[in-house]
């Protein structure tokens, strides 16, 4: 039965990540947009121990399927989080202490016994961030063209390659106890089968950060650039199976992308809806009505603009969330994902930029958060696939072709 | 509970009508839009899926099953992919019946309902547009008054459907007094009416198998009775809910049809040794297509769950049916260019869902749920 | 100097067809849209001898420059009387009596004495038609997978082919004493080089009108499709030369459409602005001001959507006058053609559908010519290359890539 | 007679701003934007090109050529194409000079023209915008009014570049009687007066690198000599449309700024082994920006050629200006897109062009032709 409330529990939960955003997040949201490249440690503080308490599952990077009792929607959980703390800020909902991308490459890949090594860490002790190392300078989106190289050399692996891109990667590899999946080939010439991802621990001689981006948005969050070289680490740090002829670790890192595109367009909506709701309250205040139901023929520019994006924020939602109730309810969602991710990034982008318009020289001024989150909201358009990556995908789908028959 | 998953019943209903739609409407669509005529057999086996009867009481005729916004919204979009002006003809008794099982007096439904509990088809109209570029359904131009023991109505409607054939037609007039819906009541009125002028068939771009007519009411009185819910009279705003949701519902079919139509085409076209749908433009555009056909459902069916919890939905149906319809012709147009010149001659369908799907814009109480 | 006033002679000449598009078009654009098929003969006639007067050369297919004497701004004033006689009616315009695509083929491809040979017919006599013959149904855009075949006979060409979606087709084979200009290969293994350009007299035997389209609209224009079984064909009625190492054939043809591009998008543009010229004196009648000049938020959305039309009807007439002047300069134009072509048919298909969307019932009704207008306009996004096939021209253009690089 | 090429002087003119915007200008941009600062030297070099100069009588220092709008247009795009705030700054003279050039009287021209008479940088500043979010020209909050013998100025601006350093700036104001811009006139007002107090610097989402200020005026008194025109004042329509074209060919700067780097970046970077311009979805947002690119352009041509003639050009140059805020817009978050991960960092112009492109929305008055 087609249903669209949220159930209770969930409800009661989305209060508490509005209150943490309303309250932790909004008030330090410009300082860290202007103080790029330094870090909140007493939000980190909070937000790691919150990450322990009901709720936070998903920040904790803690896998209940893996204690064997999965939690009831809990993708859709995931979602309904995202979208509230990036209506608080979105830089700072990606720079949470968490295992993050590094976590879910490990449970994606990784077997009981590593799981456990490498993600109990963020259940204890001081904050931890854990980040994924996939893209190289050469190729973009074309993650199978990785040319960081891993061979064995006795008893460890020695990884050699640059990586870019890697959110929360200074985090993960030099400011916490934490870690870095680097993908690596062991034969190029096996393609996509022959790369596999390994774990090297913070500060593993051999790793650097040799930059830290600075960016259009989303500021707080530190994207790092990291090097590897003759870095070595123990063989137990291959995720999964060296086995070449098994595909799997790639195949399981592209299905993240079921469950991560799903919330990076969440992601989207919340920033979204931070600019739809203080665009509603200032034209309240203006005693500008929205006046729903009247012929489109009598409405003012402003009202059908702000209509257009209420209605446009609402269709991504609703992509978004059906694209995570699928995975909640063990359906394929690659298609609903992509569909979500493409329709949210160009959405989003679209609401930010017409909010920051509509509030003319004020939108335009730092002194209103309206600039910040057009600056925010761009990432969501690019990151995990952008949007035309993920357009293609959709057009995949829809025509029932391969990569090769559609490129 | 949140759940994006029609019932195991509605998919059924779904699955029957949409087979009707691409079996026997689909193939009747072009011949009726140039012909302008419906094959009365088509009809009368599209009564026979009891699409109207089924809401009907039992002790009308009906099979008493309970009506469902998300029910009439996934029957809406199936037989619209079939075609447009055989959906809106086919469901047209809906706008009579509807209404009057829903807020209708006792007195109404026994006199109206029973006709709508068979099989065969039962023209019904009801005449909610009026000609004018900025028609407003907050800002009605037709007005009723009260006058000694009975109403009269003065005004102007347009793209009135079978108002030539139904006996009765269902009239929405504002009040002379008040604005806005709160004030709008509906008024039964029977054809032959003293006051009442129906013109020629309409011309319009599309719709074209759909009868329509304009109307016109000078001091038309009327009894006490013809009143739709009597003193109490209708809740308009919510009329108004369920028929944007089933107009945006059938702007669903119709963009579907133009997607796969188009999809088929570009994987079987070629053009410089390859399909042409394996060209990113073509593929993009298709992709973005498809994307916007499930957001519109979406929205529709947000909406509709809405108006089955018997919440205000003024604002949800609104914003489904504006977004439809700029989506709806967004995806027609894209598939008149995916199949280029084989798209601007009538041998292939598109041009027709381009014609139609330009209608949504404008089309108001022409279906409901 | 960077001017955009049409000179005086150029301006009075565009009154005259401003003149027959009010009285001789406008008054019958609804009847022959309904009575689909039927022929305006009165028109044309009218216009048939109109066209010997001065200012309608370009529909009298002359070619001053043929006669030594180029005019001065020929193109731009074709384009200027596309314009204001497809304000008129589009379909109506289409189908003028004159050499046609077929006379632009014969300039473009056939020697001296086949110019005179072929097309003196156009200014002597009764009204004549000249087509050109060169997509077929398996080929779209793709106009150089030509099957139609020539092949020579003793000292006849015998043809064989279809061919669709000829613009005046049957006019010129069958119902007039004109011709059909048809595309054939010599020798397919030879590609291009192979396609020749072959004149058909009307009601030569084994040339056959199998079908005259049912279209959405510009339905007084016929558009045929045209059959070819043992077609017989004096050797003389190739253009140019049989050689087939000499790609000139083929390449002059693809020059035409520099020219006929812009002429393409000034129908487009005539069109749009007879939808736009309705809506402005509709809103006038109104009482509906448009207020220029005003903060962007404070407008109505019926202001801003016509601003926005006024505005991009404007930017399509701009990007087609220089197309088609940079011609008469006789420089190269084939990127600003695209350009012009691609913009125009876009912007006007968007002009007329919101045009009919701003009129309500009365737009959606044929009671008005609104919904003809959305009609006609949408060939001009599909003919002469799609906007699709324009982009593309334009893309590899600015990139600098073959057709191969860029497919 | 018509003609789409500049003149051999126009394009000389051209050559030489584009020059100096790609190898002086472009350099300096990122460095300008982080730290907000534009280096003296580039400001002195820029003096050196004599934009604002050329224009000034030769009896005051200049040279006397004639002003064109189509001229100042191309310089504008130039400038520009190097960087949007270090071409605002350069070009602020003329805020001042050429309304006091055009419409003052003969004592303002004298007291005033000499020191845009010479090489070397003269800060000058015009108040137009105000800081709410639907400023609009026609109906300004800043009021003047008629005082014993003087002029009493009240109100707001903002975004008001050079505040800080000019020592006049020209501010508009509306009258307390009409409204319109037949009412709007210009006041040269002393950094010094009393009831002015000019902000701390602005902080903006782009233009990082121009100073802007916000201006408050209290009962601020001025004398007759300070009325731009003196009694019979100044077309502040002109004014306006002659601004509205100098914006609107920056956004042409911008755009062409954006696209070029796309482009060149498209062709270099390659995905699954093939430059990612070869692939449809990124070559057609190419040829798209082109398109956008020549459109804006001609635009702001044929406004500007109407200017040059003298004619009105308000409706002109206002839809040149909110069709070039809206295509700039567009072109340079399609650069950001085509080149994903890359654009979103700082280490690439793009998405500082980004946010210079959002401002032209809302920007008035911050440069001329």
């Amino acid at each position: 039965m087609i249903d669209f409330e949220l159930e209770p529990q969930l409800l009661s939960r989305v209060q508490t990540y509005h209150a943490v955003a309303d309250g932790l997040m909004r008030p330090i949201s410009r300082e860290y947009d202007e103080r790029e490249h330094e870090k909140p440690w007493k939000f980190f503080e909070t937000m790691w121990e919150a990450s322990r308490g009901p709720g936070f599952e998903a920040l904790a990077g803690r896998e209940k399927r893996a204690e064997g009792q999965p939690p009831r929607l809990a993708n859709l959980g995931t979602v309904a989080m995202a979208e509230e703390l990036c209506w608080g800020d979105a830089g700072l909902y990606l720079s949470i202490p968490n295992a993050g991308l590094g976590g879910a490459a490990v449970m994606a890949a990784g077997t009981p016994e590593q799981k456990e090594r490498f993600l109990t860490r963020f259940r204890e002790g001081k904050p931890k961030w854990g980040a994924m190392a996939i893209t190289e300078p050469g190729c973009g989106s074309d993650s199978a063209a990785v040319t960081t190289t891993a061979r064995r050399d006795g008893d460890h692996w020695v990884i050699n390659g640059t990586k870019i891109f890697c959110t929360a990667g200074q985090m993960s590899a030099e400011k916490s106890d934490g870690f870095v999946v680097v993908w690596a080939t062991l034969d190029r010439s096996a393609g996509r089968a022959g790369i596999k991802p390994f774990v090297v621990e913070h500060n593993t001689p051999g790793m650097t950060v040799t930059r830290v981006e600075n960016k259009l948005g989303i500021r707080v969050s530190d994207t790092a650039a990291i090097t590897f070289e003759d870095c070595r680490i123990p063989l137990d740090h291959l995720l999964g199976s060296p086995e070449i002829r098994r595909e799997g670790g790639f195949k399981d890192v592209m299905a993240t992308f079921d469950a991560t595109r799903p919330i990076v367009a969440a992601m989207a909506i919340g920033v979204g809806r931070a600019a739809l709701d203080f665009v509603r309250d200032f034209l309240k205040e203006q005693n500008i009505p929205i006046r729903y139901g009247l012929s489109p023929r009598k409405l003012t520019a402003v009202e059908r603009d702000f209509m257009d994006m209420e209605v446009q924020l609402k269709v991504a939602r609703l992509l978004t969330w059906r694209a995570a109730w699928m995975l909640d309810m063990g359906q394929r969602n690659s298609l609903e994902a992509s569909m979500a991710k493409a329709k949210a990034g160009l959405a989003v982008t679209l609401i930010t930029q017409k909010a920051v318009e509509l509030l003319g020289p004020l939108g335009y001024s730092r002194q209103l958060l309206l600039e910040k989150w057009m600056r925010d909201a761009k990432i969501n358009d690019i990151f995990e696939g952008t949007q035309q990556i993920n357009m293609l995908i959709v057009a995949r789908r829809i025509l029932n072709y391969s990569s090769k028959e559609l490129s | 509970m949140i759940n994006f998953e029609l019932s195991d019943e509605q998919k059924m209903i779904r699955d029957t009508v949409a087979a009707f739609a691409r079996d026997r409407v689909r193939p009747a669509a072009r011949p009726a839009d140039e012909t302008g005529a419906i094959p009365a057999a088509l009809v009368k086996m599209a009564g026979e899926l009891g699409l109207t009867r089924s809401a009907i009481p039992e002790r009308f005729g009906g099979y008493g099953d309970e009506r469902s916004a998300i029910s009439g919204a996934v029957v809406a979009e199936e037989l619209a992919f079939g075609d447009l002006a055989i959906a809106m003809h086919i469901l047209a008794p809906r706008l009579l019946a509807f209404p009057i099982l829903e807020m209708g007096t006792d007195d109404q439904r026994a006199r109206f309902l029973p006709r709508f509990g068979r099989d065969d088809f039962t023209p019904a109209a009801a005449a909610v547009m009026e000609p004018r570029f900025d028609f407003d359904l907050m800002a009605l131009d037709t007005l009723w008054r009260d006058d000694s023991g009975g109403y009269v109505l003065n005004g102007a409607k347009c793209v009135v459907p079978l108002a030539a054939e139904a006996d009765t037609i269902l009239v929405y007039a504002g009040s002379d007094k008040g604005a806005g819906m709160a004030d709008v009541q509906g008024f039964l009125v029977p054809r032959g009416t003293a006051g009442i002028a129906i013109s020629e068939r309409e011309k319009n771009m599309g719709i074209k198998a759909l009868a329509t007519y304009q109307i016109t009411f000078k001091d038309c009185r009327l009894s006490r009775e013809a009143r739709l819910g009597g003193e109490q009279g209708a809740n308009f705003t919510r009329l108004t809910s369920e028929s944007r949701v089933a107009l945006a519902a059938m702007a669903v079919g119709v963009a579907r049809a133009a997607f796969e139509y188009a999809r088929d085409y570009a994987k079987e076209r070629k053009a410089f040794g390859v399909p042409i749908a394996t060209k990113q433009a073509v593929a993009f555009m298709l992709a973005d297509m498809a994307i916007e056909i499930d957001a519109m459902r979406l929205l529709v069916w947000e909406a509709a769950s809405r108006l089955d919890k018997h919440e205000d939905a003024l604002k949800e149906t609104y914003l489904a049916r504006n977004y439809a319809a700029a989506s709806v012709l967004k995806v027609t147009d894209n598939a008149v260019q995916v199949l280029g010149g084989h798209g601007y001659i009538r041998e292939h369908p598109v041009e027709m869902f381009l014609r139609n799907a330009r209608g949504f814009s404008s089309f108001e109480g022409l279906a409901t749920v």
